[in-house]
């Protein structure tokens, strides 16, 4: 891994989807360490432009390179192996699987043994191996806040509390790159600061970079390093969260608000 | 009420040849049950059980293993080809004669002389000539009625049928035979099992110019398959497997001439075999008025349970009705006929090494044109006894 | 080459294959409203024959009456099982309700016959003449007839589905049962009335091979024969299973042109379809006119 | 107009989820329901739509009485019909039909001919979809809540369930969307039960509120009382009266309030 | 929260060993293990109808734990297990007969071969879907039928093949009482191994395919490789399953291999719940019991009088047919989700005894 340069550099990205432009030439770059995040209306491409880089979407044009190695032809599930994992805005946990499955299911390019050395458990390392990863997953459990429904279903469980289970299955990959989208949605004051409190540690504590999309301001402002504003599939800001906000266009496409002033007041109410 | 031994009977009614298993399951029962009513096997109860397996084999292992185990079964009636296959190699270390309604060809040698005889078959027994020699008796008719009929060249023979164990039973013997006799053999037309629109292949047997066309599939297929022919003007003289010819087939295809199949026993309508009154005694136990119309299907069952039933009074005579002995009572007589059916069954032989038990084929024609089937009969061919077509 | 044979087996492949795509109309029917498929299919186009059947020669009624009367009968006797058997699954895993499908199969095969008979019975004459001439063709009048009736069954479900409050709701349905509920759509209105629709079609379809082929309770295996139709047309295409349909009929008729004249392989002619279905279903994952999965997340 | 009482919801037979819930609805105003994740709220929405059975669950005990009718169990369709709308959590819209086939599906139980009026009204309130003419499960998050939150307009129900109807939208639109639900209620007179996480703006719009935990109501109250409550300002509304705190400077430990 | 974990209480496990146990406490342990001694005992007990049917279950219940593999656990429907079936039946006959190798060891070389054709036609999985699919192995079925109706040198056409008995030790498995035992041992072996792969690696990774293939490819999961490897090892299933089967009748014919057995194991498995190991075993006992307790109630009326006669045996034959079809309905109207789902509840409710909740 190159140490100094960007971990993820987006070099003119656009998609099209028959006459829908979602991106266009959209260029930027994630530096070891940060956290980034990308803001926009809605329909802006900020979905599209994660699915880009964890392999979803072919970009049209333009390439996705990830610490320094191109990795635009890549298949989504070899960008796991090269330390890429995320969370979706649409939940997509494995419904019939208990969390720790599902946890589990994040090692998966961690593990070793196979279809041939999982059936001889006893006798092949399999389990062994298995407990060994299995202390790992209950650690990011721990870490989450989730010990008290390891057990459940994850189809059964609330909103939020899947999103959290996603989060936690993304952990598990040990990824360089984190990419989250939407990770507040559903939470009350309460949960989003038990999230952002789990975003920072993971940033800071774990040492992963991090690319979220997030509609809440508060917590986009108080936690992001850098900050990318898209609309209508374009690049229209990027920055410092103070500058960002600042920003007229951004203010007019996304905030939504003419006099801060009032704003402020309602949200305390 | 001691005295009491067990047969079991498998049949298929309600399964995918049950239209025609109905027919001989009828004859089979209703013998069974006649033989117990009048003094059984020289004062043997018959205790006999009749289940429809549906043409499923599981279905009729699970049911042999547990006459077997419970029952002490000592001979068993079966019906289909699937089932009788599967249970060769029992019945053959459990020493249970089965006789059965499959008249596959390599069930006639008993030792494996054949070198095509994959397994040796010593307990299977059936009354009737094998498939293969029945088609070959239809070809050895169809090659006199060629020259009869001042046909000139010569006559084109297809063999028409699913590529299923059934309908390729005879299929090579027959070919082979038939080329011996100066046919010229096309390939064969596979036609499926199961009844749909052959259109498409009445085509070919007409561009084929086809004169004799074997029948090997059944009812409901080979129905549709001489309508459609019908239709796209394809009007061979059919030959028939004997599953496939009978009033009811003949009634339901309706507009068909030249529709040739063979025959083991006389038929219901039949006058003047002596046989006959034994064989409407027998009906009335399921049908009390006796007018029910029998198809010679029936008449084959009533054949099959009274061959079994003359080797069981054999075996009690000679040292009690076992297995062993009732195979042992099928070669004990030669060209024998069960007292009562004379007439009606034909004189039959097994030995230890041939279980041919007939060689004679009757061979009907039969025409539906405008209205009311009719049958006459066109030839008795009586083949020889070769030994490369023992269990082929 | 042998044009002229060639020509005729097309030409009866045409034909055949509208048949099929008739059949095939109905699973579409069913899958498009409730995403169940159904493998009672065969069983249906029976039961129309029979009870059609039984209506002509039991109790000797002229063809047309007995036709309407068939229709009648097979819609009530959608709506009814719908009610008694399917209703109950609603909301149910839907591998569970199409193996509830082939124990409907069981059912009523084993009922047919017990209520039919085993034995294979023929219509009696219908039309005129039983087979009309056509370009050196001879084929069957009530051919002539379902060629007919599909097309204007097909041009009114393609506007049924497209335009129709009622298409629509099955539509949703189909897609997702609980979020139908939530608009207020009556899930059990949808299935009776797609069932019923289905039964009705079978009805029409059951009628036609019984006049061709003959009733026997073997016919139903048709129910399984047009499977390659339908997923080469696409599951949910009204016109997709015509188009299917005939692709099969053509499929099969050119099979045994190739098999009979060269290859001499046997057996090509029911084969074959599977094969190029295979090639085509690899080609195009959805058929010919599926529509896609939505694959976003 | 509606009321429970005191409910009690069973999943697949043996999850017991809610344990004596009662709430109180009145003619023409907007109730909010708020609380943690996991306490039960979308499903004491699904019990009151009846969309519960769908999931293998079941009102055991208690009742809900909408417009002096029992419909506690009874069939979703039927409620609809009844004139109870409920917004599904996750949008749930139709992906495989259009967004203009999405909205007529809404109008599905009405006879009136005003359809295409409406449909013309919610593209006025949400001009993004009119120009989404592809298929709704190509649409980006928010715009599948737009349709979604559109498609209940087309009802024109007497009373909308909504669950959760901000969430993945962008500022701008979470401030119009309340504003839209100020205007119907205000406008149209229907009645609202919102199941929202952002409180600040639920409780702006609503005129009475509950709390929910672990499948119980632990404080209720008007909009007025629960403003100015203490722990509902430090947990759903962001601090007491002073400055905001920042999500930066969470501690690791911080107190959690229970109300159990 | 309602009480996610339905263990008993006081039941705290304190290793992670302990708690990826197969069996979740000693006890069940122990009755499972106590099951299958009493299962060995049953040819000294019950009588060779009963051992019979053991033996068809053993056969079908290890197919049928394949096509759960396939369908239950990795989502892929498969209308053509049957041909798989024979293949595998075929195939040890086959090796057996030609090679001379030993039956006990041409079975799993069956399996493997079996896998093989399993694979080929798995292939089309990297592109179809769903019922697409479904419909793609259903032309495997036919594909295959046809194949053994023809390929004379492995099957012996459509007439068949004879396969040898199992010789184990230079003794010979004719009978039933000791082919009861080869089938007991494959039968463990083949489900402790089934289980052992679903709660490892590639057995969570097919889960993950089944419930949300594109984020599992997302989080590493390579789906073409799992698909096609579920195919084979679903297929693996099967082989062993047929080749047993071949080996205990003597003989194999392509009839038994149609298409209505294929569905016959996509009963089992949906009747026993998809994607439970356990409830496969229960299907199979289900569709097989199915017929023989329909018969033996039938056989029952005939101490009257009137069910003797023929008329009246005949109806009862359709009646019992019908009565297949109608068990199979009933029984997924009321248990949709399956047996396993029930045994889950059931045990949830005991454990939580006597409060209801
Ligand atoms: N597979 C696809 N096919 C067609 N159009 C698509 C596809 N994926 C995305 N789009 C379109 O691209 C645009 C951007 O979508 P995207 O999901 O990236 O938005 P977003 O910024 O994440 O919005 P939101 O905040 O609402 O989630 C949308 O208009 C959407 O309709
Ligand atoms: N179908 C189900 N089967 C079993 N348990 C369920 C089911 N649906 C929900 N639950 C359980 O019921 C509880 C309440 O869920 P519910 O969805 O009502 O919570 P919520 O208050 O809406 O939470 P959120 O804010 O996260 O959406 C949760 O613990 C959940 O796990
Ligand atoms: C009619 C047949 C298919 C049954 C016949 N007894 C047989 O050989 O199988
Ligand atoms: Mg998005
Ligand atoms: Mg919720």
């Amino acid at each position: 891994m190159t140490s100094q340069g960007p971990i993820l550099q987006i070099s003119d990205v656009s998609l099209v989807f028959g006459g829908v432009r979602a991106l266009s030439d959209v260029s930027f770059s994630v530096q070891p360490g940060e956290l980034f995040s990308i803001i926009g209306p809605n329909g802006a491409g900020k979905t599209s432009m994660l699915n880009c880089i964890s392999g979803r979407y072919q970009p049209t044009t333009g390439s996705v390179s990830f610490k320094g190695q191109d990795v635009t032809g890549l298949k989504p599930n070899d960008r796991a192996e090269l330390g890429i994992g995320r969370t979706f805005q649409n939940l997509a946990l494995f419904g019939h699987m208990s969390v720790l499955d599902n946890i589990m299911v994040g090692r998966h390019h961690l593990l070793k043994n196979n279809c041939l050395t999982g059936p001889l458990y006893w006798f092949s390392g399999a389990q062994k191996e298995e407990l060994e990863h299995r202390r790992f997953c209950e650690d990011v459990i721990d870490f989450l806040e989730i010990s008290h429904i390891r057990k459940a279903t994850a189809g059964t469980l609330s909103y939020g509390l899947r999103k959290r289970v996603e989060l936690a299955r993304a952990v598990a990959l040990r990824p360089d790159l984190i990419l989250l989208d939407e990770p507040m949605a559903g939470m009350n004051l309460e949960e989003k600061e038990d999230m952002a409190r789990f975003i920072i540690d993971l940033n800071e504590e774990w040492g992963m970079t991090v690319v979220m999309i997030e509609h809440d301001m508060g917590v986009v402002m108080d936690i992001s390093n850098r900050v990318m504003v898209l609309d209508f599939g374009r690049k229209i800001a990027a920055g410092l969260p103070e500058e960002v906000m600042a920003n007229k266009h951004v203010k007019k496409a996304y905030l939504g608000e003419d006099d801060d002033a009032t704003d402020e007041d309602e949200q305390v109410a | 009420d001691d005295d009491m031994v067990f047969v079991g009977h498998l049949m298929d009614i309600t399964g995918a040849t049950g239209f025609i298993g109905k027919f001989y399951a009828d004859g089979v029962r209703d013998a069974l049950m006649y033989i117990n009513t009048h003094g059984g096997i020289d004062g043997t109860v018959l205790d006999s059980e009749s289940v429809d397996y549906a043409y499923k084999v599981p279905q009729a292992i699970a049911n042999y293993k547990k006459w077997r185990s419970r029952n002490n079964m000592v001979a068993m009636q079966a019906w289909g080809t699937g089932d009788t296959e599967a249970l060769i190699s029992f019945v053959a270390q459990d020493k249970v004669p089965v006789y059965s309604a499959s008249y596959s060809g390599h069930l006639t040698d008993p030792t494996g002389k054949n070198p095509k005889t994959a397994k040796p078959a010593p307990y299977n027994f059936f009354y009737g000539a094998s498939y293969s020699d029945a088609c070959r008796a239809l070809v050895q008719w169809a090659a006199e009625d060629w020259k009869a009929s001042g046909g000139s060249g010569k006559p084109v023979f297809s063999h028409i049928g699913d590529n299923h164990p059934y309908p390729n039973a005879p299929k090579e013997a027959c070919a082979e035979y038939a080329t011996e006799l100066g046919f010229d053999v096309t390939e064969p037309v596979v036609v499926s099992m199961k009844p749909g629109d052959f259109k498409a292949q009445c085509l070919t047997i007409k561009e084929a110019g086809t004169n004799y066309g074997y029948l090997g599939n059944l009812g409901p297929s080979v129905v549709s398959l001489v309508k459609s022919c019908d239709t796209v003007g394809a009007s061979p003289k059919w030959l028939a497997n004997i599953w496939a010819g009978d009033y009811e087939t003949l009634k339901t295809i309706g507009d068909v001439e030249n529709y040739v199949f063979p025959a083991m026993t006389s038929f219901w309508s039949d006058e003047g075999v002596p046989g006959m009154d034994l064989v409407r005694e027998i009906s009335k136990m399921s049908d009390s008025s006796g007018e029910q119309f029998r198809t010679h299907h029936y008449i084959r069952g009533i054949c099959s349970a009274y061959y079994m039933k003359e080797a069981m009074e054999w075996a009690k005579a000679n040292g009690g009705i076992t297995g062993e002995n009732i195979k042992a009572g099928m070669y004990a007589r030669t060209d024998w006929v069960p007292a009562g059916l004379e007439g009606v069954c034909m004189p039959a032989t097994w030995t230890a090494e041939d279980h041919r038990g007939i060689n004679t084929v009757n061979i009907y024609n039969g025409s539906a044109k405008g209205g009311e089937p009719t049958v006459t009969k066109a030839a008795t061919v009586t083949l020889p006894r070769r030994d490369d077509w023992l269990g082929y | 080459m042998n044009f002229e044979l060639l020509f005729q087996l097309l030409l009866n492949g045409l034909i055949v294959g509208t048949l099929y795509g008739v059949v095939a109309m109905c699973f579409v029917l069913i899958y498009k409203s409730t995403q169940i498929v159904n493998f009672a299919q065969g069983e249906f186009l029976l039961i129309g024959a029979w009870v059609c059947y039984a209506f002509l020669v039991e109790m000797h009624m002229p063809f047309w009456l007995g036709f309407i009367f068939t229709l009648l009968f097979m819609m009530a006797f959608g709506i009814i099982l719908q009610m008694v058997v399917l209703r109950p699954m609603i909301g149910e895993p839907i591998i569970s309700v199409i193996m509830v499908t082939i124990g409907l199969s069981i059912f009523f095969q084993a009922a047919t016959k017990w209520i039919f008979g085993a034995t294979t019975a023929t219509y009696p004459q219908v039309f005129e003449t039983r087979s009309v001439n056509l370009m050196g063709m001879q084929i069957e009048t009530a051919y002539i007839m379902s060629f007919v009736i599909s097309l204007v069954i097909m041009a009114a479900f393609y506007w049924f589905f497209k335009y129709s409050k009622l298409g629509l709701a099955m539509r949703a349905t189909a897609f997702d049962q609980q979020v139908a509920q939530s608009l207020g759509i009556s899930v059990k209105t949808v299935f009776a009335m797609s069932w019923a629709i289905s039964a009705l079609v079978s009805g029409v379809a059951g009628i036609v091979i019984g006049m061709v082929n003959g009733v026997s309770s073997a016919l139903s295996v048709i129910g399984i024969k047009v499977f390659p139709a339908v997923i080469l047309g696409g599951l949910d295409s009204i016109i997709g299973a015509i188009v299917g349909g005939v692709i099969i009929g053509l499929l099969e008729n050119t099979a045994e042109f190739v098999d009979g004249q060269y290859l001499h392989w046997g057996n090509l002619f029911s084969i074959a379809p599977f094969y190029v279905l295979i090639i085509i279903l690899c080609i195009k994952p959805y058929g010919l006119f599926g529509t896609k999965d939505i694959e976003r997340i | 107009m509606l009321s429970v009482n005191n409910i009690e919801v069973v999943y697949d037979e043996v999850i017991l989820v809610l344990r004596g819930v009662s709430l109180e609805v009145p003619q023409g105003k907007i109730v909010t329901l708020l609380g943690p994740n996991g306490a039960g709220k979308s499903t004491t929405l699904k019990a009151i739509s009846g969309l519960l059975k769908t999931e293998d669950g079941k009102v055991t005990r208690g009742d809900i009485n909408f417009m002096g009718q029992q419909i506690a169990n009874g069939n979703p369709e039927d409620i609809v019909r009844s004139g109870l709308f409920q917004v599904m959590e996750g949008r749930r819209i139709i992906e495989d039909m259009t967004c203009v086939e999405n909205l007529r599906l809404g109008a599905y139980t009405r006879k009136d001919k005003g359809v295409k009026d409406d449909i013309d009204m919610v593209f006025e309130y949400f001009p993004r979809l009119r120009e989404r003419t592809g298929l709704a499960g190509y649409l980006s998050g928010g715009e599948q809540q737009m349709l979604a939150i559109g498609r209940a307009l087309m009802a024109r129900p007497k009373m909308i369930l909504l669950d959760e109807p901000s969430m993945g939208l962008s500022p701008l639109l979470v401030k119009e969307v309340f504003g839209i639900i100020e205007k119907i209620n205000r406008e149209q007179g229907i009645t609202m039960l919102i199941v929202e996480q952002n409180a600040n703006f639920a409780l702006k719009v609503a005129d009475y509120g509950y709390i929910m935990e672990s499948g119980k109501v632990v404080l209720d109250g008007t909009r007025d009382e629960l403003l100015n409550n203490e722990d509902v300002k430090e947990f759903y509304l962001g601090g007491g009266s002073e400055e905001r705190k920042s999500f930066k400077n969470i501690k690791s430990y911080k107190r959690r309030k229970r109300w159990l | 929260m309602a009480g996610f974990s339905m263990r008993p209480c006081g039941d705290f496990r304190t290793t992670y060993r302990q708690d990826t146990r197969i069996f979740d406490t000693t006890f069940v342990r122990n009755a499972a293990i106590l099951g299958v001694i009493a299962t060995a005992l049953i040819p000294f007990v019950l009588d060779g109808y009963y051992v019979n049917l053991f033996i068809q279950i053993s056969y079908f219940a290890i197919a049928a734990l394949g096509l759960n593999i396939l369908v239950g656990f990795t989502g892929q429907i498969s209308l053509g297990h049957a041909a798989f079936f024979g293949f595998g039946a075929f195939a040890s006959a086959w090796i057996n007969n030609t090679t001379g190798i030993p039956v006990l060891l041409s079975i799993p070389l069956a399996g493997l071969m079996t896998a093989a054709v399993g694979l080929l036609f798995g292939l089309p999985a990297a592109r179809i879907k769903g019922l697409y699919l479904a419909i793609a192995t259903l032309a495997a079925q036919f594909i295959l039928e046809d194949f053994f109706a023809r390929a004379d040198w492995f099957t012996g056409g459509s007439y068949g093949a004879a396969a040898n008995p199992v010789n184990v030790f230079g003794y010979e498995v004719l009978d039933d009482f000791s082919f009861f035992y080869v089938c007991l041992f494959f039968l463990v072996i083949m489900y402790l191994l089934g289980t052992n792969l679903m709660r490892t690696r590639d057995g969570r990774a097919f889960v993950a395919v089944r419930d949300h293939y594109l984020s599992a490819e997302i989080m590493g999961i390579n789906l073409t490789k799992y698909r096609l490897m579920s195919f084979a090892i679903s297929s693996f299933y099967a082989g062993i399953g047929g080749a047993m089967y071949g080996h205990y009748l003597g003989f194999v014919s392509a009839e038994g291999f149609t298409i209505l057995l294929s569905i016959q194991f996509l009963g089992m498995i949906i009747i026993g719940g998809l994607g439970s190991v356990k409830g496969t075993l229960m299907g199979t006992i289900f569709m097989v019991l199915l017929p023989e307790v329909m018969e033996n109630g039938v056989g029952l009326l005939s101490v009257f009088d009137w069910a003797n006669s023929t008329a009246v045996t005949d109806g009862l034959a359709y009646i019992k047919e019908m009565a297949i079809g109608l068990a199979i309905i009933l029984f997924l109207i009321f248990e949709p989700d399956g047996l396993a789902h029930r045994w889950q509840q059931i045990r949830a409710y005991w454990k939580l005894y006597p409060f209801s909740y």
